[in-house]
């Protein structure tokens, strides 16, 4: 497309109506077919009755008024032009002995069907342009009354999931009864990360029972925690990372991180 | 036969006798189902079809004869029940409009390209763009389609069963609602269009003559949208780039 | 019905043809005038005073009159014409405002601590709190009891004479009804659980369910609630004070 037309709202029916001549000025147009149109309506008759032939004449002679004005005119207007010559000089020839082309009367007839095709749908449009539009002419409630909603809940629940939920309860607590008691062990791997994460924190000798304290809530875990403690101090001993010393057999046991790993040594 | 209504029911001691209807069974008042159907309309910020009405009204009333007693009723006031889109609702009456278009937000007046085209696709559903084209002999900008999805007027239906698949275009029920229309056949003038063989230019040598059909279900020429068009904008880029 | 359309105004020739209102300078008569006002009032977003009218009415329209018509006119109808703090609108008769309710039932689940909870409450009512939690082995929370309330299929039955007087809870013939038992003697016992393959395994000797009781009559152990303290909220937060 050469040069967009102007799509938005033109006053076309104040033009149409109250000029002699048509102004050689295509701006005004929707296109060839609407230009077209309005030659037609020129001739003042039914457009059943249209001389297709004398609108290919108006509609060249306007195309090259435009062109000696040096108008510019988008592609879409000269090809209209360039077939409605074609279509004229079928018109004034004889027809040719019946080919496979449509014969002149035919393209002619097309054309006038596709004008009365545009004509028709702007009526339609006018038509529906003067309904009463909502909004415009008529109007709805202005202010609707609010439909109020109750929720009501309704539980489901069937006597099979209540018996179940009972059972599963009631069975669980005796099964948990008769159960044996897990036992409770510091393992290695803990003693080693709780003692990691202590030595960090430790300045000088301490006893390692005072940090065991917080494990040994329970005087059942006291065993186990000190064995898991010694054995994993030990281990740390052994990389450079804890001096130990225990004055006495049965006294506390004392440890201290390594500041410098060379100074590790029991 | 109606059945014997007996509202007070002699003392029938014989063990047959046919049983008096009473309460739910009960015929209801017309009246007051009329107020209800009423008081529902007016509320309403939305056309209640028959049946959004039928499952309010009170059980067994005659929602066809409410509706058509209400119309009447109203049909000289300043307020009109109208069926738009198959539901029904109240509105100002149209010989009004000269009080009441003080109110009216200033509106975005169509253009006539956009008004030839929404004409065409409403006359026309299901209609392809090329086709709209054909008939203005012109080229529809990418702004009027766009202009009048934005109004909620016009849809993509789906795609034209034809090369390059095209997108096809129909009207929605707001577009009804809108025009005040109640069905696409009530669309002004389009017997006449039929004669000017507007409707429509494709039709094949059988000659039976298509109706517009804003139906949701497609025509055997058209294909269902793909999901990945169901975006708008894909879709005009996509036809922005075959002109 | 749609108001008529006329597309093309029939040629009336009659000079006394009834004149359709046209524009603001015709003063209409009062049924017009009537008209126009009942549309403004419907079509406004707000109720509109006596001045708001009559800038809008024909010059010379009797405001007053015509408001008192109208309402007359719609006083029995579903509608009513009413004045909300000095200005007037429509409202729906106040009668009818059940038709602009919707009951909407939401299926809900219970939880499995409800589910548990309730269960307890059948077979060991009346039971306690505590001793719910004591049964299930983990606390309940406040809210589990409350949604049982909320299901009518518990109640508050009483209060049990012991330190703190805590409040005992039972089931309700709602209860029975969605259950689907005649009595809540009927709930099965130890031997029937076990047969249909609720219970198996080991059970230990001091093991035993209940044989419910849901009879209104306190029990000896039970004190008729207070009557300060029928309010749910109240007792709740008192046993949370004891938590």
């Amino acid at each position: 497309m050469a040069k967009p037309l102007p799509f938005d709202d033109v006053e076309m029916n104040e033009r149409a109506e109250s000029e002699p001549a048509l102004l050689v000025d295509v701006d005004g147009f929707e296109g060839p077919l609407d230009l077209l149109l309005e030659l037609a309506r020129r001739q003042k008759v039914d457009l059943h009755r249209i001389s297709i032939l004398a609108l290919a004449e108006q509609y060249i002679a306007f195309i090259e008024a435009a062109r000696r004005m040096r108008l510019e005119l988008a592609a879409d207007y000269l090809v209209m032009a360039a077939w409605l010559a074609y279509l004229k000089s079928r018109l004034l020839l004889p027809e040719p002995p019946k080919g496979e082309e449509p014969s002149a009367e035919d393209l002619a007839s097309a054309l006038a069907l596709r004008l009365r095709r545009l004509e028709a749908i702007r009526e339609a449009a006018k038509r529906m342009g003067e309904r009463a539009w909502l909004g415009r002419d008529v109007f709805a409630r202005g202010a609707p009354e609010p439909v109020i909603i109750n929720r009501d809940s309704h539980y489901e629940a069937s006597l099979y999931d209540l018996l179940k939920a009972y059972a599963v309860q009631r069975q669980m607590r005796f099964n948990a009864r008769v159960s044996l008691h897990k036992r409770n062990v510091w393992s290695l791997v803990e003693a080693r990360e709780a003692l990691e994460r202590l030595v960090g924190h430790l300045g000088d000798w301490v006893t390692l029972d005072t940090y065991l304290v917080e494990y040994m809530v329970e005087p059942a875990m006291r065993p186990t925690v000190l064995a898991s403690a010694l054995s994993a101090t030990l281990e740390m001993v052994r990389e450079g990372k804890l001096t130990m010393r225990q004055d006495e057999a049965f006294a506390p046991v004392w440890v201290k991180p390594v500041a410098d790993p060379a100074e590790a040594g029991v | 036969m109606l059945p014997d209504m007996q509202d007070e029911a002699p003392e029938i001691m014989e063990e047959d006798a046919p049983e008096v209807s009473q309460g739910p069974d009960h015929v209801p008042d017309h009246g007051e189902a009329m107020r209800i159907a009423e008081a529902l309309l007016f509320a309403s910020a939305a056309p209640l079809s028959v049946e959004d009405l039928g499952g309010r009204l009170p059980e067994g009333a005659d929602v066809d004869k409410i509706l058509q007693d209400l119309a009447e009723l109203y049909a000289m006031r300043g307020v009109n029940l109208v069926k738009v889109a198959g539901k029904w609702t109240f509105r100002t009456a149209s010989d009004l409009s000269f009080v009441l278009a003080r109110d009216v937000v200033e509106q975005r007046k169509l253009s006539r390209a956009a008004m030839e085209t929404l004409a065409i696709i409403a006359y026309h559903q299901p209609v392809t763009r090329a086709e709209i084209e054909e008939i203005r002999g012109v080229a529809t900008s990418k702004g009027t389609i766009d202009l009048l999805l934005e109004t909620s007027w016009i849809r993509l239906r789906g795609r034209r069963k034809a090369p390059g698949r095209p997108v096809t275009y129909g009207t929605t029920p707001a577009f009804l609602e809108h025009f005040g229309l109640d069905a696409i056949e009530d669309l002004p003038g389009l017997e006449e269009l039929k004669g000017a063989g507007f409707i429509d230019g494709r039709v094949p040598s059988d000659f039976s003559v298509p109706l517009p059909s804003d139906a949701d279900a497609l025509r055997e020429d058209e294909d269902p949208l793909d999901d990945d068009l169901l975006q708008p904008l894909d879709m005009h880029q996509t036809e922005a780039g075959e002109e």
